[in-house]
């Protein structure tokens, strides 16, 4: 059989990035998320056509306090991430556990910090008008990302805390961090367009 | 049977034995659990999309019921067989179940069925996920038809357009369900289309680059993509209808600065695309059977595969032709009326290919080729109409007419449904292990056809007579009579043809003759393995070196290596199909189910009470917590380190 | 098969086309189109019957697969086989560049129809019966109707469609294509009849539960036929003198049906319904579902439900005496 | 076991008739004449229905109710929404003030509103104060909000008193 085998028994079980296919399905859940939040901004900008004023009248401008807050606080937790990201490479089951606790902790601030802005900083309900209900979907999607990244690292973080442990564990620890990144990053457009967008639109 | 791929391997017998035991071996690890509990577990992809297949042909029937009823209805003038109320709703579930819970589902469960033997895999990339979304598409299914019986089925068509669907017009539950349905359909099409794009990408048999994956394949994949960016539109569509019934948003109510017509954008934008959804699948299977039947390989691999591409992204740049009767700037006219026909261009080259392919091969006339040639025959006909209504000045008098109906009916059927039962007869051998019976086969095409051509072509001249779509009913003055009667008789026609056919795989089912291998000499790798293919679909993974693998006369190394005692797999490249790695899949879980059941019941809660999404949220957590909790994994992969 | 579909489908378009109101056109907006439609039509038949041709004549010299299949190819075939392909995917491209140039010039065509002077009608559709106001710069010259639109031969007609709840589409398929009639959006068409006639027109998106009887009469006439019922439609109501006639009337003031309907010249000024102050004159009831005889208005009185299912009006229980005296108030409102 | 499923699959279908049913062909009883209809003591068949007491909503608008019940947030009549009702706030007390009228303005609607919509009002009446089922309850209406939608209102159980200084 030797000659007609292609024999692979000295691959390696585990791979990380796009070897790894976790890696593309979360990829994929990007891709579907992302557009399900870009179709919203769209949304968002169609609306504006019906509007003379944006916010429209009695509807203050969106307070930046607690959203910028929140913006430092994202783009901040990609450090501590990409360190969880390298520790999971090396499979290093307590220092990724302890990242994975600090990430919990930083995405409960970022969601302490939307319900503040649910709470105050919009200045209207999502049943005000469309401008309300428009934001608070945007916000909303965005929030249930942070909430759904946060429980997964939550759960991960239990699974390497109390075992049995798995290398495969570790490639999930660093599609985590993957996903985490979009959510960082695509926060800073979702920002730019319910905080920034109505001081100029 | 043979491991090795080609015509001409043969083993030692040393090899033979070593083979027996790898297969026991084999079966062990990945054999679904029998009875009860091993259905609602499987994580196998041949039974999961074989569970989907007949699923979604449940629906058909139920939708094909609603059909004949219609036909019944609208046989005579001012009838009152059918009051408006019940008629609403009986075409507004025709229109939801046939493109959400038939025809999707079935192209989707087909590429699961036939992806991973096509591309020489053991499984799909994420089989739990695949069981999940087989019961998200059951339990979607099952909640709208329990509504319709209920008497609250949705009533304001499967576009639902607002306000006729919002909370002013639409008192009731009965929108809402139609929303969540869209609910449970998105998460079942993204789950099976991320399942297939990193299944075609990752899993590929050393060899298979890009180059060399069969045309179904590649069709599988476009449509993959598709899937992925037309749903987000009418996931944020649904939801932001969900929420204006729901919780009072504003999105669609002009006088707080919503917009009906941003609803009709995000449709079309995700409704468009769903056409092109169900009907690149089907050129998947009329490219496969042309190919077979001809006898040699399809005529212009590279210009078909750059067509189903170009279908992909032109299919998401016409979606305004639907909306030209709202009244729209001139320059966005030409736009859409140019991207419309133009879209043309690749459907004709597909069409072109095939006819060289038929000319340059040596024809075996077999009942699943004239089923792809019908496709062909029918498939123009609705192209042409199509191309007339993507022109302005026409669509404005065709459109919401009974020639549009008569159009997509010949594009969805024609275009799909033709190629779809074709592929059922080409695959049944497959995956049941029988032949289907040829003369069964080529009557019930021929009644099929006639019926068909009889109930939908009047239809074109219904529309040119002024006959709006959706109507419960016509004058009896207005000329019309004539059309529907010869429609109302065509449908029967077209329902002995369909049950003729059913009744084909009925017989084949039971006492077809046994198939072997490769009944038809196909090219592609799922021959190259028994039917029905055993659970881990080949002893060794083959290798290949060319577009068709079966066809090759140079005889190809197998994989070896691969564990057996756990569910493994080999990833490889994405472009060239290089191995990179191995790959330890999941096994059957309970918790997919389970996951799939909370899903319900926070979605079927949310129909009431925006609540029902917290209290979904809490129960998935609690299964999803179950389903990815480790269990103990075979020694070579836990982790021997210090706490 | 579908060769002898194509033919038949040819007799039977050149066989009906009178009484296809698409391609029987009434004015030059609808003639625009038929025409185009005409050079589709011919170019879609050649196409088809060319593939279906294709198609049988392969299959009927089709050679006989004794060997299995082979992967060997003859150049030469493969070649002539790819030019195929590509000369009839260039033939494609230039029929569809055709038919691209024609549908924008008959676009252009369309939009430059309007002229200095036209008639200018405002349509709003309701759920399911359509309001009709002729402007007019001074307010009490307006005219207010209800399902029936008059208009004079040879002169254009600026339609502006509005809705004030679902969307509805105003469709007369003789004179012109469709547009949408969307609640925050309005928009308009200008149509013209070149001859006189009745032409059927219908809402053609869906729109609730009777969408199937919401139709609407375009009656063309010759200009002065027209401003003689333009004149007609401004004149108020009168109270009846006639003692039965004015229990009719009395019924309809202080009964149900002032709280929906409007008779211009009398307290009735509901806005619910139709405008009834020329009930009478108008040929059809419960918009363009029955006819209107004095037979059908007393049946669609007493039981609009057994017509129109689910129509707004409610049924109404008069005992015959009332029901006569009602109806001669009504018959006189034209 | 199977008795007990069919039983519940009986009753959901119950419920959903009761609540989806569209009941287009009930004809009113007498009408033609302005007349003192004394109420049936009856349940009203509206109130459990989200057709008619959409139904009803849009007769509230059709009817100008709003001109002096403002939205029931009151103006020249009484509020519809708030804890004390002069008149009563069961189905059978607000179709009589419908039918019969009530001093100080409110007219008697008998005889020129049929009764299956007089039914349609007051069940949408008694739903702006949420005193019907959450799940019938109007959501909002496709015009400027002034206050928030039936279904999200805080359902009230308003007591029945008359104020000093009326009768």
């Amino acid at each position: 059989m030797s000659q007609r085998a292609l024999d692979v028994s000295a691959l390696p079980t585990i791979a990380y990035g796009p070897r790894a296919s976790i890696w593309w399905g979360v990829l994929g859940l990007v891709a579907i998320e992302g557009s399900a939040l870009a179709i919203v901004g769209v949304s968002y900008l169609y609306l504006r056509q019906n509007f003379v004023a944006w916010p429209p009248p009695g509807t203050p401008l969106p307070a930046l306090g607690a959203a910028t807050g929140d913006l430092v606080v994202l783009l901040a937790s990609i450090v501590p991430m990409a360190i969880v990201d390298r520790l999971a490479r090396a499979e290093r089951r307590r220092p990724v556990a302890i990242g994975l606790g600090v990430m919990v902790l930083l995405g409960l601030a970022s969601l302490a910090l939307r319900a503040l802005q649910f709470a105050g900083a919009l200045g209207c309900r999502w049943d005000s008008h469309a401008y309300g209900s428009v934001v608070w979907t945007l916000l909303g999607m965005h929030a249930a990302h942070v909430l759904t990244s946060t429980l997964e690292n939550a759960l991960l973080m239990a699974v390497l805390v109390v075992g049995p442990v798995e290398r495969k564990d570790f490639v999930d620890a660093h599609v985590n961090a993957f996903y985490w990144y979009f959510i960082a990053a695509v926060w800073v457009p979702t920002y730019a367009l319910v905080y920034l967008a109505p001081r100029f639109l | 049977m043979s491991s090795t791929v080609g015509p001409t391997s043969t083993l030692a017998p040393g090899e033979a034995a070593r083979e027996t035991l790898d297969r026991a071996a084999l079966e062990r690890v990945w054999s679904t659990p029998p009875g009860f509990l091993g259905w609602l577990t499987s994580a196998s992809h041949k039974s999961v999309a074989l569970r989907y297949i007949v699923t979604a042909f449940g629906f058909f029937a139920l939708g094909g019921v609603l059909a004949a009823l219609m036909r019944l209805q609208l046989t005579r003038p001012e009838s009152r067989l059918i009051g408006p109320d019940l008629y609403n709703q009986i075409f507004t579930m025709h229109g939801s179940t046939m493109m959400f819970l038939f025809a999707v589902p079935v192209m989707e469960a087909f590429g699961i069925y036939l992806v991973p033997l096509m591309i020489g895999t053991r499984n799909v990339a994420f089989p739990r996920m695949n069981n999940f979304g087989y019961w998200i598409y059951l339990f979607g299914g099952l909640m709208l038809w329990t509504a319709f019986a209920l008497d609250i089925g949705p009533d304001t068509g499967w576009f639902a357009y607002v306000p006729l669907s919002g909370p002013a017009y639409s008192p009731g539950k009965r929108v809402d369900i139609w929303a969540q349905l869209i609910t449970f359909t998105e998460i079942a099409a993204l789950v099976a289309a991320v399942e297939l794009i990193v299944t075609t990408l990752k899993m590929r048999c050393p060899g298979m680059s890009l180059n060399r994956m069969p045309l179904f394949v590649w069709a599988m994949l476009v449509t993959a993509f598709m899937v992925i960016f037309a749903m987000p539109a009418i996931m944020v569509a649904s939801t932001m209808l969900a929420m204006d019934r729901l919780v009072d948003t504003h999105f669609f109510n002009p006088a707080e600065g919503g917009d009906a017509l941003l609803w009709q954008h995000l449709f079309w934008f995700f409704g468009h695309p769903e056409v092109y959804i169900i009907f690149i699948p089907a050129t998947g299977f009329v490219s496969t059977i042309v190919s077979t039947f001809a006898r040699r390989r399809i005529v212009g691999y590279p210009a078909m595969v750059l067509a189903l591409i170009a279908t992909g992204f032109l299919g998401f740049s016409l979606w305004v032709h639907h909306m030209f009767a709202v009244g729209l700037p001139q320059l966005g006219e030409a736009f859409f009326t140019a991207a419309s026909m133009m879209i043309a261009i690749p459907s004709g080259i597909q069409v072109f290919c095939w006819l060289a392919t038929l000319r340059g091969g040596r024809i075996v006339m077999r009942a699943p080729l004239l089923w792809a040639l019908g496709f062909i025959a029918l498939f123009v006909i609705g192209g042409l109409t199509g191309v007339m209504t993507a022109a302005v000045p026409l669509d404005l008098q065709l459109h919401d007419t009974y020639f549009v109906v008569a159009h997509f009916h010949y594009v969805l059927i024609g275009g799909a449904l033709f190629p779809l039962l074709g592929a059922v007869l080409f695959w049944l051998p497959k995956m049941c292990g029988r032949m289907p019976d040829e003369r069964l086969g080529r009557v019930s095409f021929w009644i099929t056809f006639v019926g068909f051509n009889l109930t939908f072509f009047p239809m074109h001249l219904l529309g040119l007579g002024g006959m709006p779509r959706r109507v419960y009913t016509y004058a009896r003055d207005a000329g019309l009579t004539t059309g529907n009667v010869v429609a109302s008789a065509g449908a029967v026609v077209l329902t002995a043809g369909i049950l003729v056919f059913l009744a084909n795989v009925a017989w084949t089912l039971r006492r077809g003759a046994p198939a072997g291998d490769d009944p038809w000499g196909a090219e592609t790798l799922e021959w190259a393995t028994a039917s029905p293919p055993p659970s881990y679909n080949f002893a060794y993974l083959p290798t290949v070196d060319g577009q068709a693998p079966l066809w090759s006369t140079q005889e190809r190394p197998v994989v070896t290596g691969l564990r057996t005692d756990v569910r493994e797999v080999l990833i490889t490249d994405g472009v060239d199909a290089t191995p990179d790695h191995r790959h330890r899949l999941d096994g059957a879980s309970v918790w997919p189910f389970l996951t799939a059941v909370a899903a319900t019941i926070g979605v079927v809660t949310a129909l009431f009470t925006p609540w029902g999404v917290t209290i979904g949220s809490l129960l998935a957590l609690v299964t999803l917590t179950g389903w990815f909790w480790p269990r103990g994994a075979p020694a070579h992969e836990t982790v021997e380190q210090r706490p | 098969m579908s060769r002898a579909a194509i033919v038949v489908a040819a007799v039977a378009c050149a066989a009906c086309s009178g009484r296809m109101p698409v391609l029987d056109p009434g004015g030059p907006q609808a003639a625009r189109i038929a025409t185009y439609w005409w050079i589709v039509f011919w170019l879609s038949a050649l196409i088809l019957a060319a593939v279906v041709a294709f198609l049988l004549h392969t299959l009927a010299h089709r050679r006989v697969a004794a060997a299995p299949a082979s992967l060997v190819e003859d150049t030469r075939v493969e070649r002539r086989l790819a030019l195929g392909v590509a000369a009839a995917v260039g033939l494609t491209a230039l029929t569809l560049v055709v038919l691209l140039v024609t549908s924008v010039a008959t676009g252009r065509a369309l939009r430059s129809f309007g002229g200095t002077d036209p008639l200018t009608l405002e349509v709003t559709g309701y759920q399911w019966w359509w309001d009709v106001e002729y402007w007019d710069p001074v307010p009490s010259q307006r005219v207010r109707t209800a399902n029936e639109i008059h208009i004079p031969v040879g002169r254009p007609v600026l339609v502006k469609t509005r809705s004030l709840d679902v969307i509805h589409s105003f469709w007369v398929p003789g004179l012109h294509g469709k547009k949408d009639n969307i609640p925050g959006h309005g928009s308009s068409l200008v149509l013209q009849a070149d001859r006189a006639g009745t032409f059927i027109g219908r809402c053609a998106e869906f729109c609730g539960v009777q969408h199937a009887h919401m139709q609407l009469l375009v009656i063309a006439d010759q200009p002065e036929v027209f401003d003689a019922w333009l004149q007609a439609q401004r004149r108020s109501a009168v109270v009846p003198t006639d003692a039965f006639a004015r229990h009719g009337f009395d019924l309809f003031m202080t009964g149900p049906c002032a709280l929906c309907h409007t008779v211009l010249g009398t307290p009735a000024g509901g806005r619910r319904g139709p405008d009834l102050t020329h009930l009478a004159s108008r040929r059809t009831l419960a918009a363009g579902t029955l006819p209107n005889t004095v037979g059908h208005l007393a049946g669609w009185i007493i039981d609009p439900q057994a017509q129109k299912p689910g129509a707004q009006m409610p049924g109404n229980a008069f005992g015959a005496d009332d029901l006569s005296a009602l109806l001669a108030f009504l018959g006189g409102l034209s | 076991m199977s008795r007990v499923a069919a039983l519940a699959c009986v009753m959901l279908a119950l419920v959903a008739c009761e609540r989806e049913h569209r009941r287009f062909s009930e004809v009113a009883p007498a009408s033609g004449r302005p007349t003192h209809v004394t109420p049936q003591p009856s349940r009203n068949p509206a109130e459990g229905n989200a057709w008619a007491i959409a139904q009803g909503k849009q007769l509230y608008e059709a009817y100008n109710c709003n001109g002096c019940h403002a939205n029931g947030g009151g103006g020249m009549g009484p509020a519809l929404m708030d804890a004390t009702w002069l008149y009563g706030s069961e189905p059978q007390d607000v179709y009589t003030s419908i039918v019969e009228g009530r001093p100080n303005g409110m007219p008697a609607f008998g005889g020129r509103i049929p009764d299956v919509q007089v039914w349609q009002l007051v069940a949408y009446v008694r739903s702006m104060s949420g005193q019907t089922r959450f799940d019938v309850r109007p959501a909002r209406s496709d015009h400027m909000r002034v206050k928030e939608s039936e279904q999200a209102r805080r359902p009230e159980r308003p007591v029945t008193a008359a104020p000093s200084g009326r009768p």
